[in-house]
């Protein structure tokens, strides 16, 4: 379970890779080259990246409106992504889907959704998939604070609880909902502590520290494949954009905000694995050139691909 | 041709399609032991097993949202939801996401899932269990909606929607279960999408759906003796909806009533008007007629809810007045 | 707080009352002279009997499909509750609801229901009233174990907690969703502990002990007037007759009924009240005859009103 | 007459009628301080403080039921829902709950909501942000359904929403929000169930709803140049429905077309399609078009939306088709 020097320093580019991948949308975003609504996950990455790190194959994970992270994390192209998000047609989704509708279901990533908490029932779902094909395959949901006051939550969670299914509840606890703070929305604390209804493990951690969520995770990942059922995990994180971009955050002060970056999670590991001596500032600076190089590759080829034919406004409503 | 009930057809099609296909399970409240509060599933967990036939906790979001996942992920789920009216409370899970998932996907998945439920009033049951809701469903791109009205065809239908890669709602009419027809033997299949002549005519079209078949066909009956040919069809599914066989038969008679028991207004009648009125005007040579139950909730006491249904009389009054 | 002797006496009368409706709705349904589904309260007599003598005149309860007792318990007629179940136009609703809907709203009774969990969300609603209109009122939910899994559950107990309604969430785990057995539904043993998802507190009692359910719901509608907010109490009990008249109960065992039957609520508290000296014998049978009276009143009353005008069909929609 | 936003109209409504009746409050995800996903509800917390505008959590199910509870005791809650597809998590509340209780309590109770929600595509919010559901709700016997196209309509309509004794629901859409317009000033109301004769014409019926009205106006305005004139109606009400000011119309014209943005299967137009064939045959010369949204999901990628939405182009072919 323990991870060895490379799979730490790939848990670091997968961090750098989803932040560059965000400011780059962000900017773009702003130059209104891209459509519709986005909501970034500056920030949080450590969540997706120490969850993700722990799957195989068979998995499969359920994501939110805030998605891109995930997408990665799990392994997704990032072109494909980028050019989703462009509604390009040779993006995920051929353009029909953008930002919130990104899905590789091949590669086990059951789609970003615009539903808030609707990804919970859908991998309760897979998971039951994964028991029935009896694959040793399981199922990951994240799914926000907000979405833990959702109907969803509770039927989700009861069913996984005595179905015993392969899942692990991922609560990306930003302390937001749009405007509504986690202590309005809310009568307690740690989202973990709603484990108690369902009678499974529920597990608070700091979201900001990557090791900590792969930790929590590889042992609830364990506990699911081993079939004793669902586990809650609460990564305590920060989103450090608005809600969505061009959100201009009234609600929250600046300060609160700096306290936030304080924990940034990126740096917070890179001086980690510099500190074990399992990094040098030398491959911290080859790491973000190569993101960055990464990340421009994958704009060009969002912004080469063509849009969708009008024609494909028709198609795939229905297979035959 | 064994006789049998729609309830025994629809009991049937699943144990087929079950032993077919071990990708296919059932999931619902009380469909195990209990047999379905209809008692539809009599008896399959017998030969299934609670590993394919489970028994859920009350919980319409979890069993929809389930299932969609499950099917997306590779099996072939038929979840039940014990009265149609309770689709409010897990709409969410079929129109946002089990509909719109291959499209927003780019066609890049599939949701082979079949969703049994029961609609229609008749029972008593009033206001919030006796609703037919149709109308609903056939307004999301995505879904495919079946309206059987007889056992053969429920059988047919359902092994159809089983085994279509696309989610499907099958709608069962509560009063129908205890009806019996001859049932085909074997393994049979009917397309989605094909309507059926169920009596033959020419001087009135008769569109019904679901228990309203047999009102209707009754009223053909009736109508019949009096020298008056109404040939009534069943669309049988009404997303696709077979408009070939329908346009046919209005260029016949030029003349067309349409029944359904949902609340006029909003009703898939209206759908089915609006496109005679578009495509085949020149062939009417009377007004469209619409019999369906009134634009009310569903009265408790027996007489309120016999006359909220539309019967017999109603059908031949409509077609007598546009004849 | 504490109950004087003819306090006592009305709660027994009360379940008496409420037994002998529920037995001649029994019998009548298979008589066949009442139309569409009945679910009868026997054997829970004291949950709401409990609760609702707490109740005053600005209070609200919303109900269930089992709702006939909590209808008696808040001090509906029953006259022109049997009227409504026989479909007659002299019921609360004229016929035009049913068992189901029975409904008072004058009276506090926000109606019985036919979607299981609808009434959690409607009891916060009112609850909210109450507090908007700042007229020290309260509002109560009855609902079962298995509503307990429902969406609305989570959702209602959420709202409720952080704005400090003055709601009482009364569940009444009678062990069985129709066939599905709590420990089938749900993988915990006190459904009292899903008050902590919400920072509430939450109390399990025995729900065929009249004054335990008198005394806990006391103490709730005390926190909920002072403006603490909601209280989750547990009433375990059990139904003696099947979850509709006509259920063959394939899903438990005689043995388990005999079992709870021995814990019948009325002839347990009336063995106490004559232990205490409060009843005598001879009062237990002055009961039993005036109960069986009114009822067969009411019975009288609901077979001379006549069925209603077929006009009434398209009334009521809407108001104008 | 001032120029306002329909937003700033429905904006100054709610604070009027706050203002009128302490009983009215509103609720709603992110309706305080942050004034509302689309900034409709912005400084109303300033004004009339956290007691009367509630921000709740996201919980859609419990909005609409505390809504409904609510309304039941004796208050008139304006329950705000963020996108109309979410309709789709709290359904049952609406329409097995508000739309019913008067019905089944036999007329002794009354739910006074008005619930305010935004359809319509165009902000490349895709799939699940952009439906246009209104047929849904026109489907549900007990409620009302409002589609205001203009800021002074929106501004009357809903102050006669929030004094309605009845659950109504208030459809805004999005891409009009930033539309400014002339409003009366102080207080008015506009009757539901009024339909608005936006345009006067002789030619042919156009029916529009909601932002369709100004596509329906632009394309009447190209055919006026052609010598063409168009009627251009705005029902404003789907129920209750204006059908008089319809019938006049098309008793004028004797050519109907109906122009709504959701897509055409099982969309309200067939509705309005089917009344007119039923009553109204005799005076149409000619096929009734509809023009709607084709019946796929909205797809994100600008160029597909915008083929998706109904436009001046396909409204203009459409009234060509049937002179
Ligand atoms: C059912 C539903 N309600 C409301 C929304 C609108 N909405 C989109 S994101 C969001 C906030 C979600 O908060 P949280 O779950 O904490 O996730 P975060 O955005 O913080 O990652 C809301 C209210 C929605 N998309 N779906
Ligand atoms: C949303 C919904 N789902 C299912 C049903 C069907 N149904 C009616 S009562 C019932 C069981 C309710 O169990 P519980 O809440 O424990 O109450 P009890 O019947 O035991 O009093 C079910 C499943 C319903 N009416 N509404
Ligand atoms: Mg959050
Ligand atoms: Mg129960």
């Amino acid at each position: 379970m323990a991870l060895d020097k490379e799979e730490m320093l790939e848990l670091y580019r997968k961090m750098c890779l989803i932040r560059e991948f965000e400011e780059t949308v962000s900017k773009f975003f702003s130059q209104g080259q891209i459509p519709g609504f986005v909501h970034l996950y500056i920030g949080e990455e450590a969540v997706a990246t120490g969850v993700c790190a722990n799957l195989v194959k068979q998995d499969f994970i359920a994501s939110t409106h805030r998605g891109h992270g995930h997408g990665i994390a799990r392994g997704a192209s990032i072109n494909k992504m980028m050019a989703e998000i462009f509604g390009k047609v040779d993006g995920y989704c051929k353009g029909k889907g953008g930002s919130m509708h990104i899905a590789d279901v091949e590669l086990g990533f059951l789609g970003a959704n615009g539903i808030v908490g609707a990804g919970l029932p859908l991998a309760a779902g897979a998971a039951f998939a994964n028991k029935y094909l009896n694959n040793n395959g399981v199922s990951v949901c994240f799914f926000g604070d907000g979405a833990s006051n959702r109907a969803t939550f509770h039927e989700a969670l009861n069913l996984a609880s005595i179905w015993k299914l392969p899942v692990v509840f991922v609560n990306e606890n930003n302390m937001y909902g749009i405007s509504m703070s986690q202590e309005r929305h809310q009568n307690i604390t740690d989202i973990a502590d709603r484990a108690v209804a369902y009678g499974i493990p529920g597990v608070s951690i700091d979201g900001n520290d990557v090791m900590a969520v792969y930790e929590a995770t590889a042992e609830a990942v364990k506990r699911a494949r081993a079939g004793a059922g669902p586990t809650l995990i609460e990564c305590k994180t920060y989103r450090h954009h608005g809600h969505f971009e061009g959100d201009p955050t009234v609600y929250r002060s600046e300060d609160e905000v700096n306290q936030w970056k304080k924990k940034d999670p990126i740096p917070r590991f890179g001086a980690r694995l510099l500190e074990m001596k399992i990094m040098t500032q030398d491959e911290i600076a080859a790491i973000a050139d190569e993101v960055k190089r990464e990340i421009e590759e994958a704009v060009a080829f969002a912004q080469r691909s063509p849009v969708p034919a009008v024609e494909e406004l028709l198609t795939d409503v229905y297979c035959d | 041709m064994p006789e049998m009930t729609y309830s025994q057809a629809i009991n049937e099609a699943l144990r087929e399609e079950m032993r077919r296909d071990d990708k296919v399970f059932i999931m619902g409240e009380d469909v195990g032991i209990f047999g379905g509060c209809f008692g539809v599933t009599t008896g399959m967990i017998d030969e299934f097993g609670p590993e394919r036939v489970l028994d859920t906790p009350i919980s319409e979001t979890a069993i929809m949202g389930s299932a969609v996942g499950a099917a997306a992920a590779g099996l072939r789920p038929v979840p039940e939801i014990m009265f149609m009216d309770f689709l409010a409370v897990c709409l969410d899970e079929l129109v946002n996401q089990a509909a719109k998932m291959r499209y927003m996907f780019g066609g890049k998945a599939k949701v082979p899932l079949t969703l049994r439920t029961v609609l229609g009033a008749g029972l008593g049951a009033a206001a919030q269990h006796s609703q037919s809701l149709e109308a609903w469903i056939c307004h999301v791109p995505g879904l495919k909606v079946v309206m059987p009205s007889t056992a053969a065809d429920a059988k047919g239908l359902l092994k159809s929607a089983i085994r279509d890669d696309n989610p499907v709602v099958f709608l069962e009419h509560k009063m129908m279960y205890a009806m019996s027809g001859e049932v085909p033997d074997g393994d049979y299949t009917i397309p989605l999408g094909k309507a059926e002549i169920k009596r033959a005519g020419k001087d009135v079209t008769i569109v019904a759906t679901s228990l309203m078949v047999h009102k209707a066909l009754a009223a053909a009956e009736t109508l019949a003796a009096e020298g008056i040919e109404a040939e009534v069809i069943d669309p049988r599914t009404l997303v696709p909806f077979d408009k070939e066989t329908l346009f046919q038969s209005v260029e016949k008679t030029g003349r067309l009533v349409i029944v359904h028991e949902a609340v006029k207004t909003g009703g898939f009648g209206g759908e089915i008007a609006a496109m005679v009125a578009e495509e085949c005007f020149d062939m009417l040579d009377a007004p469209i007629k619409r019999v369906a139950a009134p634009s009310t909730p569903i009265p408790f006491a027996s007489n309120l809810e016999s006359a909220f249904i539309p019967n017999e009389e109603k059908i031949i009054e409509a077609v007598k007045a546009i004849l």
